[in-house]
């Protein structure tokens, strides 16, 4: 900590010093205007004294250019600060694609973890220094915040079937931080709390695999539900079964029946699976069974992962609704149904 | 405050009275545009996301009774109306007459909602714990050949509408949340508008409405074509969904 | 005493409205039936002053338990009832209320050259409607009270909360009815019933302001009240509207909430900001600087404060365009509140200024107003928000503006408009002592609520980690200086009715149409219906004032 | 005041508005029993709202009305538009992320 009474939290993320000196452009604007007003107030207030019961003021109605001024000038700062604010935000939302994913599960009191190797912990969530960290944010109930005060980086977990949220930011600093609970979810919100460790990459390392006993690996979990859940029936690795191959789905473009596209990330690979019939791919009829009830989130989180980990695995050359990689110009427009 | 004949005191003029009430008339419209349309906005975001659900909710509705009432309200809309123009013209006799038309037919609406509402019971269709969309292809005999393969197609379009929607009962849930929701507050301001009626209908036979004096007539006539209004959009959106099937 | 023109001592009119036999006589009946709208602001004025203590007392103990860390008073359930019930009290039973139904009711009619409002028994109704949803919601805190927080969100609300929501929210619905005819009226008045001569420029800019309220009040009320019923019906028979697990969408709340609560925000500062464009030129003796400025302001203010609402919603992951057009629509509606500040500021310059009290208040509205106003710049802002949403940044905001902007107002307001409601006036410097007291509690309960936020404490909470400590007791002991800040004028006010001096019809003197009848006014409000032939706040051309105008300009200022 | 004196309106002009009401009514019922596609709720909005304009300019007597009435309708319209047109512009764009924008022509085969 600073001195005794800091002003601001730690700066441990990408995130803080720019927000820091948002925060320092405001605040100055903010004192230009708030003390010019209160000195103009307080010299009109003395030099305009009334010295005689019966004395009026001199009629002064307005004067357009001083209006115009005052219209003007203001315009401008806050233009400024729109702008300013909202070029931090778009990084916020700009998630960068080598993401070091970890979920977060929301619950009316507590916030369970789960470490890409598939580790648990409970309020807790250790991060290594450097790397570009995306959390990927669920409730199991109300609605909570996910905030890191030393990060300045904080965002609503909403419960529903079709939603994930997502945040991403890359710790700059060792050491303990608080996060906290920020949106009011009931009695004990003030206590669904909990500390961020952040690691030397290497000390993460020895971290993950040290404690390594919590958890199996969510892929392998992932791999060994597909075949238990009778994923593996229908999605043919080779993308010759009754529907698509997942190979390659992680962070493509998705054609669907109608003509839209999405991308799928978590969010659509997590509502594929509960609600399936929601987003159909194109070509394909909707025979998947939706899921919803049937898969803890856990599991779904585990599947989820495989599949993303199905990655690197090359792409089937027919049948997948996936869109290939942009530039291949000799594709078929998309046929409408 | 005091008042002389049909001038309140705080008027100083026939013509200002008139002026206050019907603008007080138009103004409270407004609110009621914002009230029912934070509703249609809640229906526009279910529907856009669970449209088949919404689509099999709708085709339960009888489409007979929809529009027949729809009939009643226009026409009770025009009665209502001709009453208006019947106290600018000075037609007394003609004033008691058409708001007791309108009268009339605004509780042939409500008895026909009643119908509507009744059926929606007897098929466990009320939101709540005894909803359940299966009932009524489970447990109705029919007596027809014509009616059994009704009632098969009727079950062929749940069992497909469960395959793209698993959750459909708690989404046809919602649709009939919002369609009580809806039907129900603007069966609650036909009942206002009823007992507004019946308040002119006293003072029409007292012959109290003249071409100088006929302003509660208009207003409760803005208030009753609103309430038409209302329903003009009703319906569509909650009997016509993916009717076309 | 020694700046306030020589008066004749004077005396209170044989008949007015407090005093005055109506049909049933001077019994209490004629209080509970009255349609005479200067009876009904002080119905209200009764009712709303009964919700701030409620208020004010929950502030208390929310203020005592924060005192330690771990929590000093409370349980955390108590602790979050606590907080829900105060901002419920204070929102819409306190500050709502409290300018547009005390001192709009009592003024706008009188202002205009009106006997009454249009519809005066519509203006009953709508303070039975008040009393109804405050019994409700009464009653929602007497059995157990509500855990939701003000802002009501689902599916805590409508499912997980298993405290007295129901009767809460329908309290809070049916108040809606209230405020919405009390616009109904305002609006209607405004339009049709302005006295000869009274044109739309010549109205008081208490008056615009009050319009632009209305506007607010009737286009923005209903969408709560629907949202509401359906949270509440949600509730009751276990619907989906909003309850993501059967298939709702609790953001979709959130929208509805704040498409009505923004606006609202606007319903509890416009007003003040009226009061305070009446008492500045009054007691800077000069013309407000730059009239239609300020009020097209208000309007433009009531308008633009339609399309900002989601800026509440910067976190809850709405799409990062909507996001974008909300953050810039927010920037948008401060200009005009700016173009207030400034003309306020300048109408100070080369006037006559005295230090009665209710210009200490206005002079304390527009610094804290300011504090509070720019602070909300800082929130609109995307990449600073994520950090300080939903911390005591976002509190002290709020209470900037509203318990310093608005409360101020409303509190200026009374003393300004104190003489012409009973006739008398209080002890001076007693409120001057009373209201410096106000402004430094409430700077030091405040302030450091804007650290603590930045800081990363959040709001809502019962316990907080130790090293918040420092700021919050600071914070704890403004607010106990506050409270006697609010104490004072309830005492020496309530005191004034009875004993203070008699004020004559026009002590201070201003210039507006309300000051040219009888203190407290007759129950037509004006002997003869009044003819408007001067401009607003002007002294120039005000003889009957008995200023030292006309002519030449007197020689205010020594010095140039 | 006199722009406000009250126009009548005929019952002849009443009758044509209930007749094209009728008609609107039985063309959106038969309308929805076809499939156009996307444009059935199209079909159906728009019929409703000449229907509704109708009642609006003649029953409601707005078309005779003084410009301040004329007004209150438009304000009525307009925030209800605000209202739907913000919200769903939430929903609408709520899936894109900056960071996956993609130029959309000729990037998929299907
Ligand atoms: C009377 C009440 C009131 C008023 C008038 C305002 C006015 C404003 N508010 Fe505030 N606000 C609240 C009451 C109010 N607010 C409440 C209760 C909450 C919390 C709700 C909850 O969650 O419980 C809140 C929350 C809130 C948020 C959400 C914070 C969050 O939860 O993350 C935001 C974000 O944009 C915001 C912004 C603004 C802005 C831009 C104004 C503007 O209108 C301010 C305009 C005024 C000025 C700008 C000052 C004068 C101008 C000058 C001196 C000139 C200089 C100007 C420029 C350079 C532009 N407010
Ligand atoms: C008009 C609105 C209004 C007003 C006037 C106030 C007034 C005050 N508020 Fe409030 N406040 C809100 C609206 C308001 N507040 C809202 C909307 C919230 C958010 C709620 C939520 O999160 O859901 C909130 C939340 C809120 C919190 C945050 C709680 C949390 O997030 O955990 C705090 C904490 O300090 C606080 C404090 C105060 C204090 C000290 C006052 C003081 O100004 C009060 C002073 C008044 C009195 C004390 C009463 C009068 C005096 C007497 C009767 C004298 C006798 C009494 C004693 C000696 C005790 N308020
Ligand atoms: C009965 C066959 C069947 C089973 C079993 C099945 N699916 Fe599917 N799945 C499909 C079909 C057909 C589609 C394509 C149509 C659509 O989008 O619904 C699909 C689509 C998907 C998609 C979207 C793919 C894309 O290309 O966009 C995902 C992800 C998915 N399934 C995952 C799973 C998982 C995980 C399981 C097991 C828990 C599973 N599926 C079980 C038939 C099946
Ligand atoms: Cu979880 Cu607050
Ligand atoms: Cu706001």
């Amino acid at each position: 900590m600073q001195s005794q009474l800091p002003l601001y939290p730690p700066e441990a993320s990408n995130f803080a010093p720019h927000v820091d000196a948002l925060m320092i452009f405001i605040t100055s604007v903010c004192v230009f205007f708030a003390a010019g007003i209160t000195i103009a107030i307080i010299y009109f207030f003395f030099k305009y004294h009334r010295k005689q019961v019966d004395a009026i003021g001199v009629p002064i109605h307005g004067d357009p250019r001083l209006e115009a001024a005052w219209i003007i000038i203001p315009s401008i700062l806050a233009l400024a600060m729109f702008a300013w604010g909202a070029v931090v935000y778009v990084d916020y939302r700009h998630t960068p694609s080598d993401t070091l994913d970890i979920y977060v599960i929301g619950k009316q009191w507590m916030w369970k973890v789960q470490q890409p190797n598939g580790l648990k912990e409970i309020n807790e969530l250790h991060v290594p220094v450097g790397r570009n960290i995306r959390l990927i944010l669920a409730s199991e109930d109300v609605i909570h915040d996910f905030f890191v005060p030393a990060f300045r980086v904080k965002m609503d977990v909403i419960p529903g079937y079709n939603r994930y949220n997502t945040m991403w930011f890359r710790p700059t600093k060792a050491g303990r931080y608080h996060f906290f609970c920020s949106q009011y979810c009931g009695t004990n919100h003030a206590l669904m709390g909990g500390w961020v460790t952040v690691m030397e990459p290497t000390e993460y390392a020895a971290w993950l695999s040290g404690s390594g006993a919590g958890g199996a690996n969510p892929v392998a979990v992932g791999e060994k539900l597909f075949a238990e859940k009778a994923c593996i029936t229908c999605h043919l690795a080779n993308g010759t079964g009754r529907a698509p191959s997942l190979n390659g789905l992680y962070g493509a473009q998705v054609l669907l029946a109608g003509g839209a596209t999405v991308t799928a990330d978590e969010a659509y690979i997590r509502e594929s699976i509960l609600q399936p019939n929601a987003k159909i791919v194109a070509r394909y009829e909707p025979l998947m069974p939706p899921y919803q009830g049937q898969l803890t989130e856990e599991q779904v989180i585990a599947l989820t992962e495989y599949i993303k980990s199905l990655r690197s695995q090359p792409v089937p050359v027919k049948g997948s609704g996936i869109a290939p990689v942009r530039g291949d110009e000799t594709a078929p427009a998309p046929e409408k149904r | 405050m005091h008042r002389t004949g049909e001038l309140y005191g705080q008027f100083q003029t026939l013509e200002q009275q008139k002026e206050s009430s019907t603008l007080g008339m138009w103004i409270f419209l407004v609110t009621e545009v914002l009230f029912f349309g934070g509703m249609f906005l809640t229906y526009t975001i279910n529907r856009h996301q669970y449209f088949t659900a919404f689509g099999i909710g709708s085709n339960t509705l009888d489409i007979k009774l929809g529009t027949i009432n729809t009939g009643v309200l226009i026409l009770s809309s025009l009665t209502m109306a001709m009453a208006v123009w019947s106290a600018q013209v000075g037609k007394k006799g003609l004033v008691t007459g058409f708001l007791i038309a309108t009268l009339a037919l605004g509780t042939v609406f409500l008895g026909i909602k009643v119908v509507e509402y009744k059926q929606k019971f007897d098929h466990h269709l009320i939101p709540g714990h005894g909803f359940d969309v299966w009932y009524q292809v489970d447990n109705t005999k029919p007596e027809t050949e014509m009616g059994k393969k009704l009632l098969d197609d009727e079950r062929e379009e749940l069992h497909k509408a469960t395959l793209t929607d698993p959750d459909i009962q708690s989404h046809a849930q919602l649709y009939f949340s919002l369609y009580f929701a809806m039907t129900g507050l603007h069966a609650l301001h036909m009942i206002v508008g009823a007992g507004l009626l019946i308040w002119l209908i006293k003072l029409s036979m007292r012959g109290r409405f003249t071409p100088q004096y006929n302003t509660p007539v208009e207003i409760v006539g803005l208030y009753w074509h609103f309430v038409d209004i209302v329903w003009i959009y009703l319906f569509p959106l909650l009997y016509l969904i993916d009717r076309h099937r | 005493m020694s700046t306030a023109p020589l008066v004749p001592e004077h005396e209170l009119p044989d008949t007015h409205y407090l005093n005055a036999t109506y049909g049933s006589g001077r019994s209490i009946r004629a209080w509970l039936l009255t349609t005479d709208h200067k009876r009904i602001a002080l119905l209200y004025l009764a009712s709303v002053t009964v919700f701030f203590f409620i208020g004010g007392i929950f502030a208390t103990m929310i203020r005592i338990h924060l005192l330690t860390p771990g929590g000093a008073l409370v349980s955390p359930e108590t602790y979050n009832k606590l907080f829900t019930m105060h901002g419920v009290a204070m929102i819409f039973f306190f500050l709502i209320p409290s300018i547009p139904a005390i001192l709009g009711n009592f003024l706008i009619p009188i202002m205009i050259g009106a006997k009454d409002l249009a519809f005066p028994k519509i203006n009953l109704l709508s303070w039975y409607i008040y009393l109804i949803g405050g019994c409700f919601v009464l009653y929602s805190f007497g059995t157990g009270g509500l855990d939701t927080g003000w802002t009501f969100y689902t599916p805590l609300s409508s499912i997980y909360s298993n405290s007295a929501v129901t009767p809460a929210v329908i309290g809070i619905f049916i108040n809606g009815f209230s405020s919405i005819l009390t616009g109904l009226n305002f609006i209607v008045t405004i339009h049709t019933m302005r006295a000869p001569g009274m044109t739309w420029f010549r109205l008081p800019l208490f008056v615009w302001a009050h319009y632009a309220t209305s506007l607010v009040m009737i286009l923005g009320t209903p969408v709560v009240a629907i949202t509401l019923l359906l949270a509440g019906l949600e509730r009751m028979f276990h619907l989906g509207f909003f309850n993501p697990s059967m298939g709702g969408d609790p953001i979709l709340f959130q929208h509805l909430f704040w498409f009505y609560s923004h606006p609202a925000v606007y319903i509890m500062i416009l007003p003040a900001m009226g009061v305070v464009s009446e008492i500045i030129p009054t007691f800077a003796r000069k013309p407000i600087f730059g009239y239609s400025f300020i009020a097209a302001s208000s309007i433009a203010i009531a308008v633009i404060g339609f399309f900002v609402w989601a800026h509440h919603m910067f976190v809850t992951g709405e799409s990062t365009y909507a996001a974008l057009a909300f953050s810039f629509l927010s920037y948008l509606v401060a200009i005009p509140s700016a173009i207030k500040v400034f003309n306020w500021t300048a109408t100070l310059y080369k006037g006559s200024i005295s230090w009665d009290p209710p210009m200490i208040y206005a002079l304390g509205f527009i610094g804290l107003f300011t504090i509070g106003g720019l602070t909300g710049l800082s929130l609109a802002c995307l990449g600073l928000d994520i950090h300080v949403h939903d911390t005591y940044f976002v509190v002290a905001h709020f209470h900037y503006i509203m318990v310093g902007g608005a409360v101020m107002g409303y509190v200026g307001g009374l003393h300004f408009w104190w003489p012409k409601i009973t006739g008398r006036l209080y002890p001076k410097a007693l409120s001057r002592f009373a209201a410096i007291v106000l402004f430094i509690g409430f700077n030091l309960t405040f302030f450091p609520q804007f650290i603590l936020g930045y800081l990363g404490m959040p709001r809502r909470y019962h316990s907080y980690p130790p090293e918040f400590q420092v700021l919050n007791v600071l914070s704890t002991a403004g607010a106990s200086i506050l409270a006697v800040g609010y104490l004072l004028p309830m005492l020496y006010l309530f005191w004034s009715m009875r004993y203070g001096k008699v004020a004559g019809p026009n002590p201070w003197p201003a210039t507006g149409l309300e000051w040219k009848t009888d203190s407290p006014p007759p129950t037509e409000n004006f002997h003869v219906t009044p003819v408007v032939d001067w401009e607003p706040y002007d002294y120039r051309n005000r003889p009957d004032l008995g200023l030292a105008a006309g002519g030449p300009l007197a020689p205010a200022h020594g010095d140039d | 005041m006199s722009e406000h004196s009250e126009h009548i309106v005929s019952p002849i002009v009443y009758m044509v508005i209930f007749f094209a009401l009728i008609a609107g009514t039985t063309v959106t019922v038969l309308a929805a029993f076809q499939n156009f596609g996307q444009f059935n709720i199209v079909i159906a909005l728009g019929i409703a709202t000449a229907k509704a304009t109708l009642v609006v300019l003649y029953f409601m007597h707005a078309r005779y009305s003084p410009r301040r009435t004329q007004l209150v309708i438009v304000c009525a319209v307009f925030w209800l538009a605000i209202m739907l047109a913000l919200t769903l512009s939430d929903y609408q764009t709520r899936q894109q992320h900056l960071s996956r924008i993609v130029p959309p022509a000729a990037l998929y085969r299907a």
